[in-house]
Formats: structure tokens, sequence, C-alpha cells
């Protein structure tokens, strides 16, 4: 049973990834990017790798968009 | 017979809350507007996930573990209403008219 | 226990449908609020069927971050996209 | 035409994508196959020997601050210099930047949250070796505060709470610290940054003061880094 939302949740990353990469919009990407972190935390935690998630957590879930924001802000998009 | 008793309230908790978390995914969905989408993503979603938790608390017991649920609760609840406040705010930037309630205001 | 964690992330990949279609940037930023607490419901449950407390942490430091993430984004997008100004 | 060529280059990108993706699962399958035994000595020592040796329970911990400790002192560098330009490239300024004006509910909340988030920090920084975390998860969690305050009031008020000079002194003060707590190893007669072969006393595994030098290396990798994020992003924010 554990298998089937594994297989899910790699399913559900692959898409969240192209979702980022062939979007028109620069906002959409960045408002997608927390919640590939999400699932990446999500699968750690499956795989029982409590570190690598808790570090997922912070920086890709949550340090990276911050400066994305930001970036964004500055720019002429 | 408490066995069977605790095990009844988890299932009708966790029941409550997957009811409410798919009504919150239905109306992400379905609503026509963003203030009424605002609405399914702050109280159904923390009913939904209240719900759970409390399922998680019964079903745990006391201990260490019900207490750090407790402090998840209280960061749920201090925070996603803020969170839909400040969305609320963003959208003000964009001049929002809902459509289907300012024709009628606008009729009278 | 599994069950029901096999239908919050089903609730999950169906919210995401309204941050691929969402007409206006405040919309995906309530869909990602709402997907982002799913999860955090998602990693208490996994911790209490794996019967490791450890993982509990996880879920406190992702709270924290999700909340940190919708309060940056809601100060600092506010310039509007062309032409999509609508409900 | 057009359409057709719009179609094509589409067509193309998806192409490239779906086999590079192929490519690199067959790449990486070959290279890591996990049947294959006969490559996993170290992984298999640092699993079985790794708590005797340097008194951590959290293994991730063990490698990070034992067995490579000095890649963590090259992360700590990168932190440095990126930190170090950012505040000589922005000297002084004000915050200019267009945002959504916060109500008094959201500046409320934020000081309830404060205090929260410092004693989360400080648990994930003195529990390194005992629990998932450690000194960059603390630092980074200790460095939303005065993102926070940046964000809620203005940079002026939060840089009248944390005063520039006091958050660049306490990154200098993490940075040597981290070095001279190497150098320890050094004087009682082994390498540069050595916790296990020196024999610091592991004490008993599990208590809080265990494990020799991991958990004071874990406390000044956590200034470090919070001093050092909050410099990043006080600079990033403010403009000519």
């Amino acid at each position: 049973m554990m298998d089937i939302i594994f297989n899910m949740l790699m399913i559900f990353l692959v898409i969240t990834a192209f979702f980022m990469v062939f979007t028109k919009d620069i906002s959409t990407a960045v408002i997608a990017l927390p919640i590939y972190g999400a699932i990446l935390v999500v699968i750690f935690v499956i795989l029982q790798a409590p570190g690598p998630a808790i570090a997922e957590a912070v920086i890709a879930a949550g340090l990276t968009t911050v400066f994305f924001v930001i970036t964004i802000n500055k720019t002429e998009y | 017979m408490i066995n069977i008793l605790v095990q009844l309230f988890v299932y009708v908790f966790l029941l409550t809350g997957l009811y409410f978390l798919l009504s919150t995914a239905v109306g992400m969905i379905r609503f026509p507007d963003l203030y009424t989408r605002l609405h399914a993503g702050s109280k159904c979603l923390m009913a939904g996930g209240i719900s759970v938790l409390m399922g998680c608390i019964v079903m745990e017991g006391i201990g260490f573990v019900s207490l750090k649920i407790i402090v998840i609760i209280i960061l749920l609840l201090i925070t996603n209403p803020v969170a839909i406040h400040v969305i609320a705010r963003l959208a003000e930037n964009y001049h929002f008219v809902p459509k289907k309630i300012a024709k009628n205001e606008l009729d009278k | 226990m599994v069950y029901f964690i096999l239908a919050i992330v089903l609730f999950a990949i169906l919210t995401f449908y309204r941050v691929m279609k969402g007409p206006s940037v405040p919309d995906r930023v309530a869909a990602m609020n709402a997907i982002g607490v799913m999860f955090l419901l998602v990693l208490v449950l996994l911790s209490l069927y794996f019967d490791r407390k450890v993982f509990l942490d996880v879920a406190l430091v992702y709270g924290v971050f999700l909340f940190v993430n919708v309060l940056i984004m809601a100060k600092y997008f506010t310039k509007p996209e062309k032409g999509e100004v609508g409900d | 035409m057009s359409r057709m060529n719009a179609m094509f280059k589409k067509l193309y990108k998806l192409v490239l994508v779906v086999s590079l993706a192929i490519f690199l699962f067959i790449v990486f399958d070959e290279i890591h196959n996990l049947d294959n035994n006969s490559k996993r000595y170290l992984s298999e020592h640092y699993i079985s020997e790794g708590v005797q040796e340097t008194g951590a329970i959290n293994i991730v911990t063990s490698v990070l601050y034992d067995y490579r400790a000095f890649d963590t002192l090259g992360e700590a560098t990168v932190l440095l210099t990126a930190a170090a330009i950012l505040s000589f490239l922005v000297p002084l300024g004000k915050d200019k930047m267009l945002g959504t004006t916060f109500t008094m509910i959201v500046s409320q909340t934020t000081k309830f949250f404060i205090p929260f988030l410092a004693v989360l920090g400080a648990y994930l920084i003195l529990f390194g070796h005992l629990a998932p975390g450690g000194g960059f998860v603390g630092g980074v969690v200790m460095a939303v505060i005065p993102i926070l305050l940046t964000i809620t009031y203005r940079v002026e008020f939060s840089e009248y709470k944390f005063k520039p000079a006091k958050k660049k002194l306490a990154e200098d003060i993490g940075a040597i610290g981290f070095i001279l707590l190497g150098l320890v190893g050094v004087v009682t007669g082994s390498n540069f940054l050595a916790n296990g072969q020196a024999n610091f006393g592991p004490g008993n595994t599990g208590e809080l003061i265990s494990a020799g030098l991991i958990p004071f290396l874990n406390l000044m990798i956590g200034i470090k880094v919070g001093a050092g994020l909050a410099i990043i992003f006080n600079s990033l924010i403010k403009e000519k």
C-alpha cells in the first residue's frame, strides 16, 4: 500500500517539475516551487531519512522561495 | 471494551477530517470567484486539519507525542487565518470585481 | 491508516488544478497554502504510522516555513500581470 | 506555417527534456546500482561503527561534523563570502520596494510568533546530535526572526532591533570559533577538526552534553548561518 502512495507522489513530482519549467509566467513558477519542496519532504520521510527531509523543508521550501520572490519584484517582468 | 471505544473515536475524527478536506478540494476547483475560494481555503481547511490532528491525539494517548501535536494545532490556529487575511490584502492590489455579486449590487 | 494518507494525497493532487488553472496570483497562493497544510497533515500521520516521534519535528519546521512563504509572497507580488485582471 | 513551426519548437523542447531524463536515469542506474554490495564498505563502516567512534546518535551529524567536518567549513566559507560581498556592494540605502501594506493583525501576530521561533531554533541547534536538525537548520530558523521583522515593519526597525555591526560581529565569532575548535584537535596531537580520534570523551551517548566537540561545533555553525542569512536578506531588500 505504501508503494502506491510512493508512486503517486513521484508522478505528482514530475507533473510539478514540468509545470514549473513550461509555464509562461515567472510568478506562477515561483508559486509552484514550495509544492515541489513539500512533495520531496514527504518522499524523504517515506524513505526513512529525517535529516535530508528537514534540510529540504528549510532550503527548497523556505529560503529559495524567499530570495526568488524578492528578485522577481526587483526585475521588470 | 475501552479499546474499541478509542478506535471508534479515532475513526469518527479521521472520517470527519477527510470529509472537510474533500470539500476543500472540491471548493477550490468549483467555486467561481476569488473570495469564495478563500472561504473554502480557510474554514474548511482548518476544520479538516484540526479534526485529523484530534484523531491523532486520541490515537496516541497522553504523552510527549500528543504534546507536540497540540503545539502543531496551536501553530495552525495562529498562522492560517493570518495567511488568508494577508492573501485578501494582496487581492486589493489587483482591483477585483466579483462579477456575479457586483451586478446585483449595482442594479439596486 | 494508509488509506487516509492515500486520500489526503489525492486531495492535494486535486487542489493542484487550481495552481495550474487559476486566473490570478492570489488564487494560486491560496491553493498553495491549502496544499501545504494537507502535506503537513500527511507528515503527522506518517510519523504515527512509522511510530517514530522524530518525524514530528519535520512537520513543525515545515509549518513555520509555509507561513513565512505565504507572508512574503503576499508582500512582494504586487505588479498585476497584463490582461489578467478579473475574477 | 508559423503555427507549425511553434508546435515543432514545443515538441522539440519536450523531446529534449524526456531524452535527457532517460539518459540520466540509465547513467545513474548503472553507477548507483544498489544491489552491488562491493562499493558500499564506507557507508557500512559509518553505520556500524559511527555511534561508538563519535558518540552522536544522529549519523548524519556524525558524518557532517566529524568525518567530513572540513567540507562543512567550506560551506560556511561560501556563506561568509556571499554575506561579505553583498554588504560591501549594497552599503546603504532605504527600503523603497513596492509592497502591500499590512494591517495591525499581522504585526501583532508577528509579536506572538517570534518567541516561538526562538525556542524552536534553540531546540534544533542544541539537540543537533540527538535529533534531526543541526546547526544549519537551526540557524536558518533563527534567521527568520529578522526576516519577519523586516517584512511586517520596516528595514529601519529591524536594524534598530538587530544592529548590523552586532550581526557582523556574531558572524565573525562563528567563523573564528569553528576554526579555533578545530585547532584544539591539533593541540592534543591529532588531525585538524579531529573529534573521535582525539578522544574528547564521548560521554554517555544519548545525553545532552556528550559526543565531544560536536555540540559546540553545532552552536558555532548556527550563530554563523543565522547572522549571515539576516545580513544577506537585509542587503538584498535595500536600494540606493
